[in-house]
């Protein structure tokens, strides 16, 4: 066991799937001399060389595009986007092509491709460096949404996607990168894509959240008799989980960064209205960021959700 | 200190078959008279696919079609240059490319009656389903290329596109990711005038098409792209540069749409009869059968016995597409992942109980 | 009154408002001389000319980035993208651009733009011509979705859409294009965004669709009695009509065509889960696609909602 | 029947002032000498305020900054040539093109503290917000002056961005559609040879950036971006040609980013001293002072009054932006839309209930 952050723990994933396979590549903007922005690839390109390790021209729906090529051809490729803010020009690339290619060729094609990004509020970026907007790529059937908490999992996910035969939108909660350290397995290890984590056991409250809002979900949990449940994959996603821990509690409370409305916490929501409506004895509440436009650092603080909101609804809720 | 010139290029146009079927031997690339009979037979199965599918959609009995007609040299001497090993990355104005490389006809039906399973490329060939997103598919022929170079294979991808496409962003990132990384791919237009009912002019402002190469670093050239033995040249020469690690070319063939956009389009809404007239004298099929003619390639047996032989294969293919069936609804609920998620299981669970 | 379909009645509100002002203008793929591929800008070329109708290169990024520009200069730009499939090049252009130069400029500048786009299954299309992921755009703060569900509203709202001072993703169902004739005033007149319209009067159930689903949900209501709830807006949504109503009969089925996972039915089931579960005697439906790639046109009748499962599931919530 | 060439291009470099400051007097273009203190003094308080908020980000008094330094000239001159009636949409890396243009200082510290109130443009200039996402501005411009050309006003938009941002999709649809609606746009690439870590080498296999604008069938010309005489002359031409009806035009500015890519990076991960060294040698503004001592336009007193004036301005401007404070969260709730929805009230009463 190693003591590391998420960024030392993404970076020993690629590098130990790389080493085992040599159909791994990672391709992006920035992602070889630089080693990312965040340095996330640091170190691969020497390792690796230029072949496996691919700078790319600035060029979002061109790296997904290539990407999807290539994994059809036989490779594994890990693109990174550079910040989940510029994916939009990859797109189509990522709705109508890689998601579809397996069901457009029949099976004959498919595309293992891993597109890694980061995401979310609070390292006072400037402006579109900060969405949470992992509810659109859940809406699009045939991608994966696969998203970390901590080093732990951000390793055994990564690797889990990597190896995945299925494209997967891997996002990055990038407040968290250097914030957390935590033992991490030295050796590679999977931890399976749509399953959640129990973050914490309760009795009297069910508690959902993923990314980058585990951290303060967690926080505010703190004396309360909740279980916290890591969801770690959006799409698919645990059902089982949530549903066995509502019908246990008869309480949910779900905390996403994203705006409220059809965020990933409506999803669940809905199924559980759908569901375990006989099991609820409170209003599902959602926390979540305001239906505006994402203001700039300054006032970033007052968008995301925080700690404070989260125990008021917890408390909310338990007034039923 | 000076107003100075520091680059020089020009945009050159290869034109080997005339109208009247003479070919410029000079220019002629190495084809022998059977290779040009395996041409004009894949050019004669691509129309005559193309009348019966017009047929059929006419009669009700296949979906939304988009014509090949005028497009024949285009498609066909530039499939015939590929290796069986090549990638081939068709738009959906193909069809000419995917029978000349043998993509079986039964499946190219069910495609077009709106069944997937016609887009399952058979396991000896490397044909990529049908991209209707236009010029979506560029970067994926990128990216194959750019794998075959990681392999050191000598393979080469080819992507067909339309005018209309050349428009479009992921043309852009496409070109410009090919010429960086030097990847094994032609691109091929087929400049048919039109995307829809737009034509050229609103299109592009540029000369030629084959000048846009010139932003990415590497060759374009514009061929005649009626004149089979111009696209063959042209489309051989590419593919032998990309495999032997020259990096990639674009080639522009001037050609023309014949038909409408697709079955659903009434192309006289928006274009003169006298512009499809003046490309009908240029027919491509017909331009070559004189030359094969002139130089005894063709008899008129040999062109009835092809036709038969063509219909009867049509037939057969048809018949066989009938005989399959319809996709069954399970179909759906396959192929989305490689396993079928738990959400997946249910719903085609509650499908089974009942759906739709 | 003129009796018309959609078509026409989208083809009226368009040239009454490029009558009435001048700053309305028509620009996309085919618009100009073939009247649009559904011949929905059919006769505007020639009667407002081609500075005011502009026949546009085969370029979603540039149509929509381009409206932008003309939208901040002054102009009301209605852009049609020529199937919904189509509108992921311009993804970008909307999420980070249209929704936000009114925020992001503080005001000084705005974006009273119209995006048209035809959606949803039915009419045997080819691949990706079918699809219905106003979801996706929902979730983007800053843009309006209205989606209009027969002629008459489909008027009202596109004279709405057009007047409006911000961007507005209009979609219209295809399959209805030319589907469904009715009574539609011949001068102008508005519709607000935003609201909803009681389709039908009921006591004992509440049924909310939109859109391309509504005419299958009237059908299947027939015998019910159910409130039915034309959503017509989708962002912002009338929260206020759905809840009065679900308040009332205690049962809520939705119906959308797009596939379940994170589709907008989700959202108004999570707010019916938050704020009226005390009101629920059901559990809250819904009626959507599966969770897969949508198959081409002959799967396509299996694959949208049917008549027959709008109405089991009615039958399912009353059974509560 | 033949092999022809069909089009031929060339692609100039415009140079007037070298580094020793001597400018060819045959290509100068008609400044005034006032005219030149007016560049000479934007150029330095371009720098100024580049250097104070390399400086106040450091003291962690600012957030995020993008540093122009040697991209003075390119800004500058380039600004300088537009009338107060042409619409400018900058990047992220065009403070000196703002600043030129007398955007308010005091905004541009507020919207680098990420106080988005820097961005609501002074009623009487027409610059457009920041945009940050690479090259997905360009199209604005061009909508921007088709509907210049639509009213018949005699302007032109002038879009300003970066080497890297010519691989995007963006770029192309912009510049495709601007030749073909031959809207009075004037393209300002700054090919500063970076985009972060990636060099242009990798970013594109074109020899020039400029001969990209062949592609679109309008003018492309590459300037010395460190020469303020180039650069005005260029940018003035093709603003004077825009606005007179003849179409868009392509600029790529030769120059280099001297510091880091913003204060987030450390660009010697990636390059060598050597080469900025190099790049430093050829600083835009002392070519340009050494020019203006010679030519008379310049004493010592006036470069002291200058950069007195500068801090002065500097200090007052960021002291009016702390005054002012920080924005009230209420901001957050104001311009989604131009009247907030029902939602955005009920979550505006919930902050102020106790967000956050
Ligand atoms: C991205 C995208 N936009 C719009 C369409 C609708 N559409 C289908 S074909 C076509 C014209 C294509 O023209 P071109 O590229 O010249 O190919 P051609 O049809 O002439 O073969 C259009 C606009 C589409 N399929 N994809
Ligand atoms: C679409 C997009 N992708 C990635 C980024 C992250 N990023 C910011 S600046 C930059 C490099 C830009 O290079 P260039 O266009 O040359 O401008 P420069 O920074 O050199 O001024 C990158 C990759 C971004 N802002 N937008
Ligand atoms: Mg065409
Ligand atoms: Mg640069």
């Amino acid at each position: 066991m190693a003591v590391v952050n998420m960024v030392q723990a993404l970076n020993m994933a690629l590098r130990q799937e790389m080493e085992k396979d040599p159909s791994v590549l990672v391709l992006g903007e920035d992602v070889g001399v630089n080693g990312g922005v965040f340095r996330v690839t640091e170190g691969l390109l020497e390792r690796f060389g230029g072949e496996r390790v691919m700078d790319t021209p600035l060029s979002e729906c061109g790296i997904v595009g290539a990407a999807i090529g290539m994994a059809a051809f036989g490779f594994l490729p890990v693109a990174e986007i550079q910040f989940m803010g510029f994916i939009y020009g990859a797109f189509d690339q990522l709705a109508s092509h890689a998601s579809r290619l397996r069901a457009r060729s029949r099976g004959r094609f498919s595309c293992p491709l891993v597109i890694r990004t980061p995401y979310g509020a609070g390292i006072k970026a400037i402006e579109l460096h900060s969405e949470s907007t992992e509810a659109l790529f859940a809406h699009i059937p045939g991608l994966k949404v696969v998203v970390p908490s901590g080093p732990a999992s951000a390793k055994g996910l990564l690797t889990s996607a990597i190896r995945d035969p299925d494209p997967v939108l891997f996002l990055e909660p990038a407040r968290l990168y250097r914030m957390i350290k935590e033992e991490v397995p030295e050796g590679p290890y999977t931890i399976p894509i749509g399953r959640a984590r129990m973050a914490r056991k309760g009795r009297g409250l069910t508690i959902i959240s993923w990314g980058s809002m585990l951290q303060k979900t967690m926080k505010a949990a703190e004396g309360f008799d909740a279980d916290v449940i890591d969801l770690q994959s959006l799409s698919p996603w645990d059902e089982e989980a949530v549903m066995a821990s509502v019908k246990k509690t008869g309480r949910a409370v779900i905390v996403q960064e994203a705006p409220r409305t059809c965020g990933f916490a409506s999803e669940i929501a809905a199924c559980l209205a759908e569901e375990a409506i006989a099991y609820l004895r409170a209003p599902v509440m959602r926390v979540a960021a305001y239906d505006v436009v994402m203001p700039l650092a300054r006032l970033e603080d007052f968008y995301m959700p925080g700690i404070g909101t989260i125990r008021k609804t917890i408390e909310e809720a338990l007034k039923y | 200190m000076a107003e100075k010139t520091i680059a020089t290029f020009e945009v050159r146009r290869l034109e080997i078959l005339d109208e009247e079927g003479n070919a410029d031997k000079a220019l002629m690339p190495s084809l022998t008279g059977d290779d040009i009979r395996g041409i004009y037979e894949k050019m004669l199965l691509s129309r005559a696919f193309d009348e019966r599918a017009l047929r059929l959609q006419r009669e009700g009995r296949l979906g939304t079609y988009a014509s090949i007609r005028g497009q024949e040299a285009a498609q066909a001497a530039s499939a015939f240059a590929a290796e069986k090993s090549d990638w081939i990355f068709p738009s959906f104005r193909e069809t000419g490319v995917q029978i000349t490389v043998g993509y079986p006809i039964f499946m190219l039906f069910q495609y077009w009656s709106g069944d997937e399973r016609g887009m399952k490329c058979p396991d000896d060939l490397s044909v990529f389903p049908i991209c209707i997103s236009v010029s979506t598919h560029l970067p994926h022929a990128v990216g194959a290329a750019i794998a075959m170079k990681l392999k050191k294979q000598k393979k080469a991808a080819i992507v067909y596109f339309g005018d209309g496409a050349t428009s479009k962003g992921d043309f852009h990132e496409a070109f410009n990711m090919a010429g960086v990384f030097k990847a094994p791919v032609v691109f091929i237009c087929q400049n048919n005038q039109w995307a829809i009912s737009v034509p050229l002019s609103r299109q592009t402002a540029a000369r030629t098409l084959a000048q846009k190469a010139l932003a990415y670093g590497f060759p374009g050239i514009q061929v005649d792209g009626n004149d089979v033995f111009a696209v063959y040249r042209a489309a051989s020469e590419a593919l032998h540069k990309a495999r032997d690690g020259e990096g990639p070319s674009f080639i522009e063939c001037q050609t023309y749409r014949i038909s409408d956009h697709t079955t659903a389009d009434d192309s006289s809404r928006y274009r003169p009869a006298r512009e499809v007239e003046y490309w009908r004298a240029k027919d491509p099929i017909k331009r070559l059968k004189t030359y094969m003619e002139k130089e005894g390639l063709l008899t008129e047996d040999y062109q009835r016995q092809l036709e038969e032989k063509n219909e009867s294969a049509l037939d057969e293919a048809f018949r066989k597409m009938e005989e399959i069936g319809p996709p069954p609804p399970s179909e759906m609920f396959a192929r989305t992942f490689k396993e079928p998620t738990r959400r997946e299981d249910i719903e085609m669970r509650s499908f089974v109980d009942g759906g739709g």
